[in-house]
């Protein structure tokens, strides 16, 4: 978009796509991630409705953890492989 | 956006269904839920939503670049 | 949408986009419905090709409770857990 | 509408596709199905099918609320 | 549509409509056959970052096989059983 | 369609981000990755690219009809 220009109909079309797709991407990882960290830090008998310490701090491993690869794997598709 | 945010969280609500029938029901010698079962599926559906919250915090703190208070 | 009045184009399109999202939630309730109520009562080796009465009634159980767990989760997640 | 319902028909379809591949083939040693390998899939895919047709009677009849035959 | 003649603005928005689900249908196959095949065919454990002889033939016969279900599939659909 | 394609590289792309997590990530008694993990995942996304390009280049030879190379 030229500097000092308002957008035109088209560029605005261009940019509420980008912003949309944006968020579904978002959206996304956040579902993956949720669902992805029950799996691994969250005891399946369920005798009890609240989260332990332990699994607390496994949850907030695991999104650190998760967000690290997230990054790590955008930089290995950025630079293509050899 | 709004209506975005509509399909996605009914999207959430059916993977929960599903989970919790999952991990909550194995017996099919009757047709209704047992209180064991639904005294399972409501554990985990409170577990998964405080679970949920506690992603969605740490989530938005990594996004904004904010310290975590877990030492590494 | 007020009483006595026709509706708005603008109020068509919002109760078209609720019947919509409203048909999609219902389609992809039957179709998780349908793969996990598959898993829990099919054999899985595939000898015949016609259900057994055993399959069968399992189906119907499934089915029923599967829809109860969806009521009860829709209850659930209407009263916020203290 | 229609479009919906014939995106979903292929969302279908390639599931179907998919399971009957996971279960009945596991052999990677020639390129082609063998004969067993293809009664497999014909008989899933029935069954799928026959599954799929009595899940959705029981899912319309609980949408009208209608008895079920089964009972408890 | 009727030959000879250009197609309506309809005709074309639904010839187009036909071409994108078409695509998206092409996008999914090749997902879930990606999938399928890489957990059938790699090892788990990444030792490396080669795909070695055995790993190569394994994809080449799982993309022909599942090729083969595929259609197989598509030809049981269209014959109803019985 | 561009929208389409980006949508859809981008559905790829997390897909990826989670295998690899699941492949390759198992302690949580750490809030960063170790050495093994990282080299993990690095392995996991090569493979993953190199495997997808095969089949990439399979798919569209037996979309042409065109002879494939392994004899059955």
């Amino acid at each position: 978009m030229a500097s000092g220009k308002l957008p035109t109909e088209a560029e605005k079309e261009q940019i509420f796509g980008m912003a949309q797709t944006e968020m579904e991407y978002r959206v996304e990882l956040f579902n993956r991630l949720t669902a992805t960290c029950f799996n691994k830090c969250i005891e399946k008998r369920y005798k009890e409705s609240e989260l332990h310490l332990g699994e607390n701090s496994c949850i907030d491993r695991c999104v650190s953890k998760y967000m690290q690869v997230n990054n790590l794997v955008g930089q290995l598709l950025q630079t293509p492989p050899m | 956006i709004e209506g975005l945010q509509m399909k996605d969280s009914l999207r959430m609500y059916n993977s929960l269904v599903e989970r919790s029938f999952n991990d909550c029901v194995d017996s099919f010698r009757r047709k209704t839920l047992d209180k064991q079962e639904e005294s399972c599926v409501r554990k985990c559906v409170e577990k998964y939503m405080k679970h949920q919250m506690r992603v969605g915090m740490r989530f938005a703190e990594l996004n904004q670049g904010a310290p975590t208070s877990d030492s590494d």
